[in-house]
């Protein structure tokens, strides 16, 4: 046990002995340990996404003021198995006019896409993902994601559902440039792509050098989601579902269960950019620590994410593209110019200095952002809510001409 | 081992599917689609010459980044022409934009 | 030294710059600009002091806070910046003035915010020609500082006046000026630039110390590197004179000094300030800089002709000075005066290379820069602060001037004192060691010269005369008095002259450290 | 051996995607064709050792000529309708062009010593690290690189001129009409 | 306080009353000269702490170990400059006479402005006062008024006084030459301090301009001796090997000795200082500054500082005389001296000024004591510099008190007249009887009255000295000169004090307050005791009874270089020649005037002297000489010469051919090279393009997979060709 959680390799190599042991050849060996450990990456997550839903349902009641699910079992910890069973019993209802390859596809590409993020993730010292160009992959495993709700949405032949399709993609595509953005400056303050290095460098953690960075990470990564405020893609009010409009039953668990999964799985991301990921007392001792250190605050982060869901309103959605464009990405690129520049200036003074520069970068970014912004406001025009009316004022007295100018 | 030959091949399969695309389709996006297909074409032999001949050099993968690039660049371009054009002319077939013609 | 203070230099040499660009950002309110400005550049004189502070006045001859990253490897280019005490010297005098001139254009009302930003790039500018270590950055600097200054002169310079330069071709005083400057300056740094880069393609880099090391160290008739066969005496002749022309035009050495009376008496207050106080000496820094180390031999044939050259500009100088009714452009012809010296104690160097006369001249020469650069921006300032007032320059408008604004007066009075070399201020000190130091290696010359001193106190007493003495003119009879702002711009100004006047050693110990190491270096 | 079935499949399964993309009526569905010839690609690319690669062209083709493609045709009503002819009239020269193409190719290939060759050594490790180092080495790729800035930077303000449509820019709040008569 | 901290300090007192008065106290009048006089009292305080710490220590003594304290100023490649202070019996002496005329001055001149006096009625800064109106009994008249720049003046003077002590304590030459030139500027504010008379001002810059010729050579004298000896400080310059070096290597002009040369730089300086000829020209216009300042500039400080350095650098000078193979300096200087003597003297006879007569009469006693130097008689020189430098400040007070009395007549009777003229005067020993004595004791000193005065001992000596040394022609000029000055004494005496008051404001002369004539008491003792602490050995009976306290003790100083000459035998034909000229001139000078009784009556002497006396009335026309030759030359070369033709005319006429011709060339190459040809080639260009477009357009078809089509057919084609010819080969 002592050895499991100095090193959990162990059991991979115990498991490779087991398997040799039983006569398979050692290329077999190794493909099906390959299978078991994306099994067990896929399985874990996806059973989590149960608590997880019954959480969120949890928290946003207390948030409202409500109890929220209470019936089946303690605290209603069973409601969401209950739903599982619910949505798996339903009718499979598949519309006329759709595309089957597509209609069936989007369902599964959407856990798809947030499974593929899972291999990049370190989750302690040596477990988990270790990809050299670890955080390109998550961009472009976030593709998928994209493509999964257009599919939806474009192969439901639904007008709603190719309108809230149209929406997340404009909306996912728009997010990712600032994102790419920011992730470049853990990538630069790390020095390496990957995310394993990134958080071996977090001796501080990122969010002290840069927090403004984290702030717009954990923006961005809402927005991506989808998540309040920022889930014009499901807007009830203005297009029905959205690109799920036409999904029910099972399928729509899964893209019910991506999002959730999705959810936490930013708090994963951010924890491991900015939080230190599973760095912690003891954990380079015992990596299995880690993960837990990991779980922690990427609940912490997940935790965050429902508050603001339980908090915000949606906002407009031009509002939405034009806080993309025109704030996030300049903002981003100003930041990562900034911390390019400062960081070969201040890379060997030792941790501390070197994160308290970045820190007062940001503090002189934000302050002048904000002079900025502040002056742009004064300039808009503001809503003319009335006419001014006419005040009672006294007459004005006939003033002697030639003298003012 | 794979032989360089079997990637050439599905190369200039691709290539040559994608120039059947691009000249014969009607839409113009079709033909953008075909383009994509030449230039994967391209960038398939680019990174299997690499690897067989020069692994150790970069002339390939700078081709290749090169090429994503163009491919990027062209893209652009062109979906903003295309629709450029559709509000114009309210069509997207190739053949029926012809104003150029001498 | 801790790693912060390795990157003083490029802390100081870019401060102003960015905060320029933050002006830029910041509000167009002049209050804003204006003081924002000034911290801006007050933080690289902070800068400064701290450098002052870490400075190892034990190695002043040689360079230190040495920075130097690659920049055009291909060619052997490189940011290399360094300070040895000559550099220190006068990085000290820029990032002094720069804020004092920015509180005296604290009267400037229009384009606030251009004016700063320009002012502030002028700075690095400036900063950057005496920090440079590698020949293409020197450059660079060099031409950068133009710029700003083309416009500030262009943008901002004095509203009257016009010149005709040809029948039928006039133009406005301040265009004619910035025109003149500019295409002045830029006709020496042609040369100059042919001149680097054929310094560069011989040796192969443009760094300041392989280059100083390779090009000394050529031997045979033919150069390296360039393959047209011509001798190496003769390049190196024509090489000398294309540095020194572009120098000589900057200082500025007679005859190519008739840009200076129009751009200093046209630029704004605060300009002429700079120009006078730092810009010339940019020419005077390339000599000591560039020309000896580089052309010991042909300095030291050609010596008299540039001391020639020095002399007449101190004698003509201080005689186009006194022969001036307006007050500015007798003090911008008093900075020809005083610049002939400097210029007349590189060449006695030149030709005493490596003794003791050679040493005090230098001393001399490197002390009346920054004393000039005191004393001319201060004149220059005082001159604006009654041009303020009075809006006229005019000598023959003022008169009586020292009972109506008694504290002016003494102000100005000091000032032109030091100016004028009264011993106790600075300027006597380097004024005499400069004598000291060229009386025995060119003795004609220096007494050429010293006909000019004594002019020199002709034309100040001239100034003094027509504005602080004689019947008072009705006009004036309720002129202000400096403001509060104007005496603090004049105050460190005169507390420099009176420290360097009664303790030189301040200045001169680490002046003299280097120039001791040049000095060698040109003894070989 | 486990590659070689990979590739076999993988290319056959390009192949097929590819023909669907030039043939198929539908946009949409020649957009997915599409897709997945790209995927293919990546995933050749990761039997080539180009890790880097795969990632880039998964996140540029897919991530966005993809979805650019499938925005435009969003975009454009109708358009992604299967409706009307795929190919236009003279569809028969293409396919003999195509068709020469193709033999030509294939002869070059079948007849090029080098196309049955291996590898000559394995990728260094380091690779992608001494490729970002050589991309904007001065004398490595700086310029072709600085070059492929150029054009991006040129075809996205292009792009976005392009496809502006000369529609007039207000602000932020469009004051309506009735409120100033209000 | 050790001697060597005290002398350091010795200057600073004044400085801090300048700073003080400058920066806090411009307001208040009596705060500045309470200041002033107390910052003078404390500097007087030191230096008669010194001076009798000296007297103690004893002049071999002292001479061979003087008072000195030095740190390091500048730095060298080889040696380093020091500054410091220095004290020898020759600065003792210097320090004493210095810091008593300082004093009594300073005192004196809160009299002079007026201090307690209303403030003027229409009174301006940069005027002098013009009296205030008071009502008094009943009616108004008019009194003298408050100077309107009380505060200002206390503020110069004190750094004059600065300057003086500095230029005394000085171990060296170039902190010498600092106090030379403050005390120059303080000449120029002060000469200038009524600063918008024009003719002070015209003066203020005479003085500052001429003495600054003098000042550059010094300069440059100072700076050769640097080069030569590597140190300005008197004790490693006048070592006797440095000396013995400098003064036989040569210099480069005049076939000199490096001494010699630097010697004569630094007489020149002297020359301009002491207003020696021919740059006394100032000495006499500087008269336009208030009284006190002239007493100043004449006894205690500028002047004295000329002297002073010729004989401080005496060694040198001596060194370089002796010897023959290169020329010495010192003929040269005991001409100018002698000459000078004489010159001013012939001069001061025909001025009317009252103070003008003083001033020529300093000049020409100024040239006494060069030609002492010039003849080697050191001590004699500085003998008679303490003397002069007595009796020159009293009389010049005295004739302030005299005007100041005038000026109140003047201010009564409301006549127009000129205060200052000594024919509007006469009969003042009743109206001021103060002022008359201690006038009366001041020019009888500057006569030489026998015996009694300082004046006689001193000048006896030189006139002594000369005699011995067979310099016959200095002798003579120097007893003509001494004749001419007790004339001219006497003429003044005669003219202000005797006889009746030619004019109502002299009837209504007043004597002056206690602050003016306490001074002149003080000083009159001085002028006639201070003789009696040097008569020289050889004198008849006096010599045996009195000290020779003044030779030994400056003496001492020079011994070290000098070596002591063999026993002269001493003629009494000096001494005679000396009494004879102090007498007969004193009473030539009554005689001639006491007969002048009206204002407006011609000088006696201007019809026997006819045009001579004009000449000497007009200073030999020196002013208008140097206008002519130097003044105006100099301003065209400047206005017209420099500046308009060669840097108007000349250069940038060059440059602005250049830039016509670059002008002109860049309107040729546009209208003759670039349009037709260029324009016109690229035009062609165009047009053929246009002509193969029209031809190539039936191509177009406008559609992109066609031009597609035929683009691949051609790879293809291309292909198989090359294809075909690779397996062909």
């Amino acid at each position: 046990m002592g050895a499991f959680l100095r090193d959990p390799s162990v059991l991979v190599e115990a498991l490779r002995t087991l398997f040799l042991g039983w006569g398979l050849s050692p290329g077999l060996t190794t493909l099906l340990l390959y299978v078991l450990g994306g099994l067990v990456l896929a399985t874990g997550p996806m059973l989590w996404v149960i608590f997880l839903i019954w959480f969120e349902r949890k928290a946003v009641a207390r948030f409202q003021d409500r109890l929220g699910p209470n019936r089946v079992g303690k605290f209603g910890l069973l409601q969401p198995f209950a739903d599982v069973l619910k949505l798996l019993t339903k009718e499979d209802i598949i519309p006329a006019g759709v595309d089957p390859i597509l209609y069936w596809a989007a369902p599964i590409l959407s856990v798809a896409g947030v499974l593929l993020l899972w291999p990049a993730v370190p989750l302690g010292l040596g477990i988990g993902g270790n990809i050299n160009v670890g955080v390109l992959y998550l961009i472009a495993a976030g593709t998928v994601g994209t493509f999964a709700i257009f599919l939806a949405g474009w192969s439901s032949n639904n007008k709603y559902a190719l309108l809230g399709a149209m929406r997340t993609v404009a909306q996912l595509v728009s997010y990712e440039v600032p994102m790419v953005l920011i992730l470049l400056i853990p990538v630069l303050l790390a020095r390496s792509m990957n995310m394993q290095d990134i958080v071996r460098a977090q001796d501080v953690w990122f969010i002290v050098y840069v927090p403004l960075a984290a702030l717009i990470f954990l923006i961005v990564s809402i927005a991506e989601i989808g998540r309040t405020p920022f889930d014009l893609l499901e807007a009830e009010s203005e297009i029905i579902a959205g690109f799920h409009t036409e999904y029910s039953g099972m399928k729509f668990a899964m893209f019910f269960a991506g999002e959730f999964l999705h959810a936490f799985t930013i708090g994963i991301l951010t924890a491991v950019f900015f939080l230190g990921g599973w760095r912690g007392p003891g954990a380079e001792t015992y990596p299995v620590l880690g993960i837990l250190y990991l779980w922690l605050k990427g609940f912490l982060v997940y935790f965050v994410v429902v508050w603001m869901r339980a908090t915000h309103p949606r906002i407009r959605i031009d509002h939405l593209l034009n806080f993309s464009w025109k704030f996030l990405t300049p903002l981003a690129l100003v930041l990562l110019v900034v911390a390019a520049l400062l960081d070969k200036v201040v890379v060997d003074l030792g941790t501390w200095p070197r994160a308290l520069a970045h820190l007062v970068s940001h503090g002189v970014v934000l302050a002048v952002t904000l002079q900025i912004v502040r002056a742009w406001a004064r300039r808009l025009p503001r809503p003319v809510v009335s006419e001014p009316r006419p005040v009672a004022r006294p007459q004005p007295q006939p003033q002697p001409t030639g003298t003012g100018d | 081992m794979i032989p360089l030959g079997a990637y050439l091949m599905v190369s200039a399969a691709l290539f040559v599917i994608g120039a059947f695309g691009a000249l014969a389709r009607k839409s113009a996006v079709a033909i953008l689609i075909g383009l994509e297909l030449m230039f994967n074409a391209a960038l398939l032999n680019a990174v299997a010459f690499w690897r067989y001949l020069h692994p150790q050099g970069f002339d390939g993968t700078v081709f290749a980044i090169v090429i994503l690039a163009v491919a990027a660049a062209e893209v652009a371009v062109g979906l903003a022409l295309f629709i450029a054009v559709y509000r114009r002319f309210g069509t997207a077939e190739a053949d029926e934009i012809a104003l150029l013609r001498g | 030294m801790n790693s912060w203070t390795n990157h003083l230099l490029t802390l100081i040499l870019f401060t102003p710059a960015l905060g320029a660009l933050v002006l830029w950002f910041l509000p167009s309110r002049p209050k804003v600009q204006r003081w924002a400005a000034l911290v801006a550049s007050l933080v690289p004189f902070v800068l400064t002091v701290v450098l002052w502070v870490n400075f190892d006045f034990q190695r002043a001859g040689e360079f230190q806070f040495i920075e130097r990253y690659p920049w055009y490897d291909a060619i052997g280019a490189a940011y290399h910046v360094g300070v040895d005490g000559l550099s220190l010297v006068m990085v000290l005098l820029t990032t002094f003035l720069v804020p004092l001139a920015i509180l005296a254009s604290f009267s400037i009302q229009e384009r606030v915010k251009a004016y700063m930003m320009l002012f502030l790039f002028l700075e690095t500018g400036m900063l950057g020609v005496f920090l440079a270590l590698d020949l293409l950055l020197f450059f660079v600097f060099w031409e950068i500082g133009l710029v700003p200054m083309f416009f500030l002169i262009f943008q901002w310079g004095s509203a009257k006046g016009e010149r005709t330069v040809w029948p039928g071709f006039t133009l406005q005083a301040r265009v004619y000026a910035a025109m003149k400057f500019m295409v002045y300056t830029m006709a020496g740094s042609l040369g100059l630039l042919l001149a680097l880069q054929m310094l560069g393609l011989v040796t192969g880099s443009f760094d300041y110390l392989q280059v100083l090391e390779r090009w000394n160290s050529i031997s045979g008739p033919v150069l390296p590197n360039i393959p047209l066969y011509i001798p190496v005496s003769l390049v190196k002749k024509v090489a000398f004179w294309a540095f020194v022309v572009a120098f000589a035009l900057k200082v500025p050495v007679w005859p190519f000094h008739t840009w200076l009376p129009d751009a200093h008496t046209e630029a704004p207050t605060a300009g002429s300030m700079i120009l006078a106080g730092v810009l010339l000496k940019l020419g005077a820094y390339g000599f000591l800089r560039f020309v000896l180390p580089l052309y010991p031999a042909e300095s030291q044939f050609y010596a008299p002709v540039l001391a020639f050259l020095a002399a007449m500009a101190a004698l003509l100088g201080a005689l186009a000075a006194w022969g001036q009714w307006d007050f500015k452009r007798l003090v911008a012809y008093s900075s020809i005066n005083h610049m002939g010296f400097v210029v007349l104690a590189v060449a006695a160097a030149a030709k005493a290379a490596g003794t003791e006369h050679a040493v005090q001249a230098l001393n001399g020469a490197v002390l009346q820069m920054f004393n000039h650069g005191l004393t001319a921006a201060g004149m220059f300032f005082l001159v604006g602060v009654l041009y303020d007032r009075a809006h006229t320059r005019n000598l023959k408008d003022f008169g009586g001037l020292f009972g109506t604004v008694p504290f002016y007066g003494g102000v100005l009075m000091f000032t032109a004192m030091a100016s004028l070399g009264l011993p106790g201020l600075n300027s006597f000190v380097s004024e005499f060691l400069i004598v000291r130091g060229t009386w025995p290696v060119l003795p004609v010359f220096t007494a050429i010269s010293l006909v000019g001193l004594l002019f020199t106190g002709a034309y100040i007493l001239k100034g003094l005369k027509h504005a602080l003495f004689g019947p008072l003119v009705e006009k004036w009879a309720n002129l202000p008095d400096m403001t509060l702002r104007e005496v603090l711009v004049i105050g460190p100004l005169m507390a420099l002259m009176l420290l360097l006047g009664i303790w030189p050693l301040t200045l001169l110990d680490v002046i003299h450290r280097s120039m001791v190491a040049l000095v060698n270096l040109l003894a070989g | 051996m486990v590659a070689y079935w990979i590739f076999a499949l993988v290319s056959l399964l390009m192949v097929l995607a590819a023909l669907v993309a030039v043939t198929n009526r539908n946009l949409v569905r020649a957009t997915m064709g599409l897709v997945l010839v790209l995927f293919g690609n990546a995933v050749l690319f990761v039997l080539l050792e180009a890790y880097f690669l795969a990632v880039a062209q998964v996140i540029i083709y897919i991530g966005a000529i993809a979805i650019l493609i499938v925005f435009a045709i969003m975009l454009t009503r109708h358009v992604g309708d299967a409706w009307g002819p795929a190919f236009h009239r003279a569809w028969a020269w293409a396919v003999v062009v195509a068709g020469g193409l193709a033999v030509g190719l294939l002869f070059w290939i079948a007849h090029w010593p080098a196309a049955d060759g291996k590898a000559k050594s394995p990728v260094d490790p380091q690779y992608t690290k001494l490729l970002g180092k050589a991309l904007v080495a001065p004398d490595g790729y700086v310029i072709p690189f600085e070059v492929a800035s150029a054009l991006l930077l040129a075809a996205l303000i292009g792009a976005i001129y392009v496809a502006w449509g000369g529609r007039r820019v207000k602000g932020p709040y469009p004051q309506r009409s009735e409120e100033k008569e209000a | 306080m050790t001697n060597e901290l005290l002398l350091w300090l010795l200057p600073l007192p004044p400085l801090l009353a300048f700073a003080l008065i400058v920066l806090f106290l411009n307001k208040s009048n009596k705060a500045s000269h309470t200041v002033a006089i107390l910052s003078v009292v404390l500097s007087w305080l030191g230096s008669m702490v010194l001076f009798l710490r000296a007297l103690g220590i004893g002049a071999e003594a002292l001479a061979e170990h003087p008072m000195h304290d030095s740190l390091v100023w500048l730095p060298g490649k080889t040696s380093l400059l020091r500054i410091g202070v220095y004290l020898d019996p020759l600065t003792a002496v210097t320090l004493f006479f210095v810091a008593w005329t300082i004093v009594m001055i300073f005192v004196y001149s809160v009299g002079y402005h007026n201090y307690g006096q209303p403030k003027g009625d229409h009174d301006e800064k940069g005027y002098p006062p013009h009296g205030a109106t008071v009502e008094e009994h009943g009616h108004k008249h008019k009194v003298p008024s408050i100077e309107p720049m009380y505060a200002r003046f206390f503020a110069f003077v004190s750094l004059f006084a600065f300057g003086m002590y500095l230029l005394v304590v000085s171990d060296n030459l170039l902190t010498l030459f600092a106090g030379w030139e403050i005390m120059g500027l303080c000449s120029f504010l002060l000469i200038g301090f009524w600063f918008k008379k024009e003719s002070a001002r015209a003066a203020a810059i005479k003085a500052f301009m001429t003495t600054r010729v003098g000042d550059v050579f010094m300069l440059l004298g100072i700076a050769y001796l640097y080069v030569a000896t590597g140190s300005l400080a008197y004790t490693d310059v006048f070592n006797p090997e440095v000396l013995h070096q400098l003064a036989h290597s040569p210099a480069p002009v005049l076939g000199m000795s490096v001494a010699g040369f630097i010697g004569l730089l630094l007489f020149i300086g002297t020359v301009g200082k002491s207003a020696q000829w021919p740059l006394h020209v100032w000495l006499p216009d500087a008269m336009e500054g208030p009284t006190p300042v002239s007493a100043m500039i004449h006894a205690a400080t500028m002047v004295s500082a000329g002297v002073y350095l010729i004989i401080r650098v005496f060694p040198l000078l001596h060194a370089a005389a002796e010897v023959p193979e290169f020329l010495s300096p010192m003929p040269i200087i005991a001409f100018i001296g002698a000459f000078t003597a004489l010159f001013a003297a012939t001069i001061a006879v025909a001025q009317n000024d009252i103070k003008r007569v003083l001033a020529y009469s300093t000049i020409s006693q100024l040239g006494y004591m060069v030609a002492a130097v010039g003849i080697g008689a050191y001590v004699a020189a500085a003998f008679h510099l303490v003397t002069h430098a007595f009796f020159k400040a009293l009389l010049f007070l005295g004739s302030g008190s005299v005007i100041h009395g005038m000026e109140h007549g003047v201010l009564h009777t409301g006549e127009r007249i000129d205060p200052q003229n000594m024919y509007n005067m006469g009969g003042l020993r009743r109206k001021m009887p103060i002022t008359f004595w201690t006038f009366l004791i001041g020019g009888f000193a500057l006569a030489g009255f026998p015996v009694v005065t300082a004046g006689f001992w001193s000048k006896d000596e030189i006139l002594g000295e000369a005699f011995a040394g067979h310099h016959m022609g200095v002798f003579w000029t120097l007893a003509v000169a001494a004749l001419l000055t007790a004339f001219y004494t006497m003429r003044q005496i005669t003219l202000t004090f005797l006889g009746e008051p030619r004019t109502e404001a002299a009837k209504h002369a007043h004597e002056t307050p206690w602050t003016m004539t306490v001074p002149l008491m003080v000083l009159s003792v001085f002028a006639v005791g201070y003789g009696w602490v040097g008569v020289p050995k050889y004198f008849p009976v006096l010599g045996g009874l009195l000290p020779h306290w003044f030779q030994e003790w400056v003496g001492a100083v020079f011994h070290l270089y000098v070596k002591e000459e063999q026993a002269v035998s001493h003629s009494l034909v000096p001494l005679l020649v000396s009494i004879l000229v102090s007498l007969g001139g004193l009473a030539l000078g009554y005689v001639v005037y006491r007969g002048v009784t009206r204002a407006d009556q011609p000088d006696p002497l201007a019809r026997p002297l006819g045009p001579i006396f004009t000449l000497l009335k007009n200073k030999y026309y020196f002013d208008e000489l140097y206008a002519f030759l130097f003044v105006r030359p100099a301003y065209w070369l400047a206005e017209v010469f420099t500046f308009r033709w060669l840097d108007r005319t000349v250069i940038d006429g060059i440059l602005h051919a250049v830039a016509r011709l670059s002008w002109n060339l860049g309107q040729f190459l546009r209208n003759y090279i670039d349009l037709p040809l260029i324009n016109g080639f690229g035009d062609a260009l165009g047009e053929g393009a246009k002509g193969f477009g029209r031809l190539f357009r039936a191509i177009q078809s406008g559609r992109v997979q066609h031009y597609m089509l035929v683009a691949l057919a051609h790879v293809v084609a291309f292909l198989m060709l090359v294809y075909y010819y690779a397996t062909m080969s």
